[in-house]
């Protein structure tokens, strides 16, 4: 694959609550985006374990976004709480290994916040486009 | 965990009317679904959600002898119950059901990139068949509702909620922080249309209450814990003031019916620094305590802070609030001048329209300006107040000294709403209203189930669409009390024996404390999860080194199997 | 609480690693490296780590077994398991002779157990029809550089390996077959010695060497050739050794000539260009070592193919010092000691030929019997014998023929035709499923004795436990049989007392007792009690006096791939089962990493014949057919599948082809044509 | 030391307190773990090279947990005690631990930080010890030369789970290494970025660098050189010291409601 034709792939959790909602709500909204990412629905932010981060950058996926409620908003009170502490311990290995900690992100997004979501969708498919292919993907 | 029969899927992708077909193409991505690995079936259809959408899933269930079933369509916010009836109407378990939102989250927001949105629609089937291919049948449980409700604020609409419920045969308790109920209405003087005074309205329904034996009024007292579920909810309720007992309580359901607060226009138009600028609260404060100056002339500016000043929304209720003042005004001092300063009048429906049209056959003027070129307001001459304003029908600006200059502003949240949003674990929207679970479908419900809003809390109303609110959440709850009974979705947290090892992550980091340790497994010690305890939030798998512990529904063998669809195209 | 930790070798590879068994309440509960070993220095591979793993397993034989009259084997006491062999066993023998009698012995056993395996043969049955699994692994090794060097054994030692300069490996994937010797050649190479990797099939090591060739399956001596062409037409040889210590150099040199890194090319497919750099990068190392194992041994002209790698090393000089030699890799645990003690059809303990007059006469006297003299038959051939109904009873210890062997149709055939199979093992393998009498043998970890590694390493072996059911260690087994039928000399009462005969006969073993291998291993030859062992072979003279060098002529496989059976199947073993599968499918940690077996298929084959990865495929041989996943990857060329041996449910020996290389008797599992068709409604 | 060793450990044996001393013996030509009872000879005890000591105790645990054991032990593997105990795998009243000092060159070679174990009972406590471990000079990692090296040591990888299995914290019955969900079975060298930093990433608040693992790579793959820098970022993160404190909660178990990094979050919110 030659550098034009080369699309990111990324994969965002979204927890049920808030962030898939304030994705349906930007859809709603008919706020338009990059088409490269891809919502895989889970209950909380809580449930996103590092190593789905592994797998996926393994396989080929370039960038890995989670997101989920505000500090605060989770509708199981602490379950961001963990994702955080697990993202901050991710980050520091990607620093580490060589491989540009932007390509894994955390962030939040409410039910309401459909124009943020379309606004931090944007950013990172640019950052990610940025990055060009992940070097994790291929090979061993 | 697997399910033991091969997997035999159906795909159903659906048009939207052209809200997905107009955008990407519906059948193509049926096509490609049946390329997919065990589907077996696959179609596309006008609206999957019509009657006869539906009846296309139960058919291809039985002739095709489908045992997972997969719609590609809106949100599964709004549809998933619906889809997961039809299938258990054709004899399928309802969680072999797979939702894969190709709208809201595809055609909707990629409307001008046919292909790539076509694609998207395509890789978000497959990796939908990769969870379904992975699905297994679960039970839902029941759980006893208590049969009583909480009513979170004691104004007009609380009131009325919680005297719903009373007559309904349910205890409710009407939880208010101020030391009286009544709310906002208060303070006002009267009420449009019937012109009398609210504390008629509010006596009235204040006796209902107290003479309704199930109804306990809790005023002078807030909410400050929360826990549990729908059904079941632990409520720690303390005074506001002093230190007086707290009060535990266990309900089924709860309104909240907090209300909002008019807002402070500081800075705005002298308020706070010129003398006679009022806010219409404060004016009919005034009008009922009879404390009013002489009045030769006055001023209202409307949309005072609001759509756009300090914040974005229309508040609704002020155009009719400045009218209708500004008419008693005008009845009081018949020589005065009154006029309104206006961007736009918002008199909507059928009564408003007619009460603007009578304000101005009375002779209240109503002068537009400028957005661009608000009202300016000092301190004149001789005691009265200075308003520099622009006419757009003259053209030109007019200087006027007045006696009193009256500012319409929106109602807005309460100052610490975030604190009871994060207790109730409900959302605010962007302008800090209480966000409803849908818009459109459903209005009074939050997301979470067992909790509901209505009245101002969710954004400035009336007093009639607070009612109507009402007794709407009022219903809503009532159909949890009446059933006695919820259904638990069983997305619980279940541990595999064989490799747990006891070693507690999963416990500490359960919000529900719904994992305890118990003997067993082969360290002699394993976790065991009370799934009546646990609400499915799949924090513990994130804890679990082993992947000893999974989410029913959302399993690690699930997740994988779509990363892996995502990246590899395929299984 | 009892806690003990026994230090004892690893049962798997030749690679000889030493481990602690963690027992418990005579219970094993784990494994721990030994750090103070010269070969394992605080490794083990993944075998290794879960070698206690299955020897509690519920599947163990507990008892002896006898196949009753409703064709079932049925739990039997020992002694009468043992009377019913004595009296048939014997009764073939006074039928049919004793050379109606065929005895497999193990590599998987000890030295004593071999020893009295073919002691047994000899001396009791009065056959050399003896032989056991190193016919199917390196026979060629053992004839090759015999007849070359004099010694058919790795020349050199496992600790030396990361002192060459250059390590030249082929048919060998040596991280998944010998992964501790593996793992130093890629220290070596993380250390800059150069590596290359002449293999048909992507392994590890290829992928991390300098130089990766890929040679078409079979075609060896070519390429060998020709490396030894273009190292005399760049003077790169080492002339001042090859006339100090070698003969039958001119002999060899027309041969070569007509090898040119062109013709090679055309029968090998190595690009002349590649051929040419490799070999200029081993000639010019100052210490080169060669290691290899069955991409070499296992053809019809493997014993060729030996020779010519010989004839590499010598040619540069690469013999005698440390970080150099040929260096055979031995397959099992012990396969190097069973050649060692004998338990092969034409040599007894140390190699002395049963023809030879006076080593017969040495055995007579020491037995006190009078030994045949008529060669014995190979594992393959008694096949054929009792195929053909000359072999009416076979006794076989801890093999399984039924996977291991090629062309299982016929072997199946073959042992259902005996009169009395008697089969010796831990777990009921495919073979012992047939046997008329199955006896329940202890595992490697409930007794004692010593294994030689593939450094003619000789070590212990500890009883970790005790003897699971109702089981005995094989050298009891073998005695109480011998017993049976009446014979003397066979009243040990543990390994010790038959360690002291086997180094009465056996020359290289001369210097070895139980009590000097406490304090650690000892590497043959060592002839006497003050001798220290030897790590090196041939350091100042070959064995057999000077290296011989052989003109050796390409050959082309038995069967070739043709319009019927278009693709060419090579097989081969993987990191994580070991041969039949017996020990390691049992092993949970190694049988969720490998659940069953696959076909290696290139994409390009895979596309062209519509296959998927995971898909279901047949492979077929005029021998037979099998249904077997397909893995789809680029570790084999185009036109070449591989298969794994390890699985029943798809053994790759139903297709192989039993053609034997005629000096060695090996069969050549590297080499035979197959067709790949998709299986209709596989997934 | 080694005379010295043999007196502590008979005198605990003496005081017939525990059950049984597990130590270090040379016998054979070997140096491994043995259990000395008392009465034993213990002439033939010495002290080095270091078993995972700590992971035989967890087997006791498993097998006999009514049995209170003695165990000379180092810094680190008391401190694998610790990290064990918080994951409930052996409970430290049951185990006396006979503190073993390790002298400053053993100290050095492990690029050890943490000295001695809390109680030293035979040797003196090592002074002198570097407040940081030197970890190797890694590339830079703009040019993903870093990820290169990493690449390069990982691809070394002949995947017998030594690491893991000598790994005296690592506890799982059933380790996501070897689950092929994970980590893609059969393959060789397994795929890095699962295999290896999955493991990394459990080791990130439990490790406690007694590299064990180092010693058991057959291909020397420097995995602490991994473990020991995310050690040092959740210390940093979240004030948390593997093996220090059997109280002290490992902190991707905690929320953020004791970390700093909450303030920074709200920021960055909205």
């Amino acid at each position: 694959m030659t550098e034009d034709e080369w699309e990111p792939k990324i994969l965002v959790f979204c927890c049920n609550w808030c962030s898939y909602a304030g994705a349906d709500l930007a859809g709603v909204a008919r706020l338009q985006m990059p088409t490269h990412f891809r919502v895989l629905r889970v209950m909380c932010s809580g449930r996103f374990k590092p190593e789905y981060a592994f797998k996926a950058m393994e396989q080929g996926i370039d960038g890995v976004f989670v997101l989920g409620c505000h500090i605060g908003d989770c509708h199981y009170l602490e379950g961001n709480h963990r994702a955080k502490k697990r993202f901050e311990v991710l980050e520091d290995m990607m620093v580490h290994l060589g491989v540009e900690p932007g390509r894994i992100k955390i962030d939040w997004v409410s039910a309401s916040e459909g124009v943020r979501f379309q606004a931090v969708i944007t950013e990172f498919v640019a950052h990610i486009k940025e990055l060009g292919p992940s070097p994790l993907g291929g090979g061993r | 965990m697997r399910h033991d029969e091969e997997p035999r899927i159906g795909v159903f992708v659906c048009h939207c009317g052209s809200n997905i077909g107009g955008w990407l193409d519906v059948p193509a991505v049926a096509e490609y679904a049946g390329t997919l690995p065990y589907v077996v079936h696959s179609e596309d259809n006008l609206y999957t959600c019509a009657e006869d959408g539906l009846a296309a899933i139960r058919k291809a269930i039985k002739e095709q002898d489908l045992n997972r079933v997969i719609v590609a369509s809106c949100t599964p916010r709004t549809h998933e119950p619906l889809f997961q009836a039809t299938c258990e109407e054709a004899g399928l378990n309802r969680y072999l059901f797979e939702f894969v939102n190709i709208r809201d989250q595809c055609s909707w927001i990629h409307m001008s990139e046919w292909d790539a949105a076509t694609e998207k629609a395509k890789e978000l089937v497959r990796m939908g068949v990769a969870k379904a291919t992975r699905l297994v049948p679960l039970d839902r449980s029941t759980a006893p509702v208590e049969l009583v409700a909480m009513v979170l604020g004691g104004g007009i609409t609380g009131m009325t909620a919680a005297r719903a419920i009373a007559n309904s045969g349910f205890e409710v308790y009407l939880v208010e922080r101020r030391s009286v109920l009544g709310g906002l209405l208060n303070r006002l003087h009267k009420i449009w249309p019937t012109e009398e005074s609210p504390r008629q309205l509010l006596d009235g329904l204040e006796a209902d209450l107290e003479a309704n034996e199930r109804v306990h009024i809790l005023t002078g007292t807030e909410m400050v814990d929360l826990k549990g579920f729908v059904g079941n909810f632990d409520v720690t309720l303390m005074p506001v003031e002093g230190n007086g007992d707290g009060l535990d309580l266990k309900v089924g359901t709860i309104i909240v019916a907090t209300g909002a607060d008019e807002m402070k226009p500081d800075g705005l138009y002298g308020y706070g620094e010129v003398e006679g600028v009022v806010t219409e609260l404060e004016l009919e404060t005034m009008l009922r305590e009879g404390n009013l100056p002489e009045i030769g002339n006055a001023v209202f500016i409307q949309c005072t802070g609001a759509r756009g000043q300090r914040v974005t929304y229309c508040s609704r209720v002020c155009c009719m609030t400045g009218i209708k003042n500004a008419m008693e005004l005008r009845e009081l001092y018949p020589e005065a001048s009154i006029n309104v300063l206006y961007r736009d009048i918002m008199a909507y429906g059928i009564s408003y329209e007619e009460l603007y049209q009578r304000a101005r056959v009375k002779g209240v003027g109503f002068i537009r300006h400028p957005k661009e070129e608000p009202p300016r307001v000092e301190t004149g001459p001789d005691g009265k107040v200075r308003v520099t304003y622009r006419d757009v029908i003259l053209g030109r600006d007019i200087v006027q000294d007045v006696d009193l200059v009256v500012l319409s502003t929106p109602l807005v949240q309460h100052e610490d709403a975030k604190e009871l949003a994060q207790m109730l674990r409900v959302p605010l929207g962007q302008d800090r209203f209480f966000f409803e679970a849908h818009v459109k479908l459903r209005p009074i419900d939050f997301a979470s189930d067992g909790i509901f809003l209505a009245g101002t809390a969710h954004g400035p109303k009336d007093i009639e669409e607070s009612i109507v609110q009402a007794l709407g959440a009022a219903s809503r709850s009532l159909t949890f009390l009446k059933a006695g009974q919820v259904l638990s979705e069983p997305i619980v947290a279940v541990v595999d024996e064989d490799s747990c090892i006891g070693c507690g992550n999963c416990i500490e980091v359960c919000p529900y404390g719904a994992i305890e340790l118990k003997e067993g497994g082969k360290r002699g010690q394993v976790a065991e999860v009370n799934p009546g305890l646990c609400k499915g939030c799949g924090t513990c798998p994130g804890a679990c080194p082993s992947s000893s512990i999974q989410q029913l529904g959302f399993t690690d063998e699930q997740i994988l199997a779509m990363i892996t669809a995502l990246a590899n195209g395929g299984d | 609480m009892e806690y003990k930790s026994v230090l004892t070798t690893c049962p798997y590879c030749g690679c000889g690693c030493n481990m602690f068994l963690q027992v418990i309440d005579g219970h094993l509960v784990g494994t721990l490296p030994s750090k103070t070993h010269e070969i394992s220095r605080g490794s083990l591979c993944i075998k290794g780590w879960n070698s206690h793993e299955w020897v509690e397993s519920p599947d163990r034989l507990r008892t002896p077994l006898i196949r009753g009259e409703d064709g079932e084997l049925h739990p039997a006491s020992w002694d009468e398991a043992l009377d019913l062999i004595g009296s048939r066993l014997q009764a073939i023998i006074d039928d049919h002779g004793g050379d109606a009698v065929g005895l497999l012995s193990s590599a998987r056993c000890t030295n004593e157990e071999n020893y009295l395996m073919q002691k047994l043969a000899r001396a009791v049955v009065g056959t050399n029809n003896i032989d056991h699994c190193a016919r199917l692994c390196h026979a060629s090794t053992v004839a090759g550089l015999a007849g070359t060097l004099g010694s058919g054994a790795m020349t050199n030692s496992t600790p030396d390996i990361p002192l060459a300069d250059c390590i030249l490996v082929t048919g060998s994937n040596t991280v998944e077959q010998h992964p501790l010797i593996g793992s130093r050649v890629i220290l070596a190479k993380e250390r800059g010695a150069k590596l290359i990797v002449v293999d048909p099939r992507e392994t590890p090591l290829s992928t991390m060497a300098d130089i990766w060739l890929h040679q078409r399956p079979g075609t060896d001596v070519a390429w060998l050739n020709a490396m030894m062409h273009v190292i005399l037409r760049e003077g790169l040889e080492d002339s001042e050794f090859i006339e100090a210590r070698t003969e039958g150099f001119e002999e060899m040199r027309p041969v070569l000539d007509r090898y040119t890194p062109q013709v090679s090319e055309e029968i090998t497919g190595i690009p002349a260009a590649e051929l040419e750099a490799a070999a200029r990068m081993y000639a010019s190392a100052d210490k080169g070592c060669i290691l290899y194992s069955m991409g070499i041994t296992q053809h019809t002209n493997g014993t060729d193919n030996v020779k010519s790698v010989a004839n590499l090393a010598l040619l540069t000089g690469n013999m005698g010092r440390k970080g150099t030699g040929v260096n055979p890799l031995r397959g099992q645990n012990n396969v190097q000691g069973a050649c060692d003690m004998g338990a092969l059809y034409n040599v007894f303990p140390g190699y002395q030929k049963v023809a030879d007059e006076a080593a017969r006469a040495k055995f007579d006297e020491a037995w006190g019997v009078t030994c045949s003299d008529v060669t014995g038959l190979t594992v393959v051939e008694m096949m054929h014998a009792a195929h053909d109904g000359k072999m009416k009873g076979m006794l076989i210890l801890g093999e399984n023929p039924m996977l291991s062997d090629p062309d299982i149709n016929h072997v199946r055939e073959a042992l259902s035709t005996l009169d009395l199979l008697v089969v010796i093992d831990i777990f009921l393998s495919e073979t012992a499923a047939m046997a008329d009498i199955v006896l329940p043998a202890a595992s490697w970890a409930e007794r004692e004795g010593t294994f030689t590694a593939t450094d003619r390493r000789v070590q212990r072996i500890r009883k970790a436990i005790e003897p699971v059911g109702e089981s005995r260690p094989d050298w009891r087994i073998i005695c109480d049989i011998a017993g049976r039928l009446g014979a003397e000399g066979f009243d040990f009462q543990s390994p010790v007392h038959i360690m002291e005969e086997v180094v009465t006969v056996t020359p290289q073993y001369g210097g070895i007792d139980y009590e000097r291998l406490e304090e650690g291993g000892l590497q043959w030859p060592c002839p006497s009690p003050d001798h220290p062992g030897t790590p090196i072979l041939h350091v100042d003279k070959f064995t057999r006096g000077l290296g011989l060098f052989s003109a050796v002529e390409h050959q082309e496989p038995n069967e070739l791939p043709d319009d019927e059976y278009p693709m060419t199947l090579t097989t081969g073993r993987m990191m994580f089962h070991y041969h039949t599968g017996t020990q390691t499918r049992r092993t949970p940690a190694l049988d969720q990493e490998v659940p069953t077996g696959y076909v290696e298929l290139n994409p390009e084959d895979a596309k062209r014949l519509g296959v998927n990865d995971g898909q279901m495929v047949e492979v077929k041989s005029r021998r037979g057919k099998i249904h077997i996943p397909a893995e789809v990857t680029e570790k084999v060329q185009p036109g070449v599948v591989f298969i794994p041996f390890h699985f029943a449910e798809c053994a790759a020996n139903l297709l192989t082809n039993p053609a034997l290389d005629p000096v060695a008797k090996i069969p050549e599992f590297k080499v035979c044509a197959v067709s790949v068709e998709p299986v209709k409604g596989g997934a | 030391m080694s005379e010295e060793a043999r007196g502590v450990v008979a005198e605990v044996l003496a005081k017939g307190e525990v059950d049984g001393v597990l130590g270090l013996r040379e016998d054979e030509g070997a140096v491994g773990p043995h259990y000395f009872r008392k009465g034993d000879d213990l002439d033939s005890l010495v002290l080095s090279p270091k078993y995972a000591l700590p992971l035989v105790l967890r087997w006791f645990r498993l097998h006999s947990p009514d049995t209170r054991v003695g165990a000379v032990l180092r810094g680190c593997e008391e401190r694998a005690l610790v990290e064990l105990s918080k994951r409930r795998q052996v409970d430290l009243e049951m185990i006396e631990v006979i503190g073993l000092a390790c002298t400053a060159e053993e100290a050095k070679e492990c690029g050890c930080v943490n000295g001695s174990p809390t109680n030293v009972m035979i040797g003196t406590p090592t002074e002198g010890l570097p407040e940081r471990r030197e970890f190797l000079a890694l590339p830079d990692a703009d040019d993903g030369a870093r990820l290169d090296y990493w690449k390069a040591q990982y691809s070394k990888c002949i995947k017998c789970y030594g690491c893991k299995n000598v790994c005296p914290v690592c506890a799982c019955e059933v380790c996501m290494m070897a689950d092929h969900g994970w980590v893609r079975g059969g393959s060789l060298p397994p795929k890095f970025a699962t295999f290896h930093l999955i493991k990394a990433y459990h080791m990130a608040d439990r490790c406690i660098e007694c590299r064990e693992c180092e010693a058991a790579c057959p291909v020397s793959i420097p995995l602490t050189e991994m473990y020991g820098r995310l050690l040092r970022d959740v210390e940093r993160r979240f004030d948390y010291v593997t093996g220090a404190d059997p109280e002290q909660r490992p902190p991707l178990l905690t929320t953020l409601m004791d970390e700093p990094i909450l303030e920074e979050e709200e920021e960055g919110g909205g």
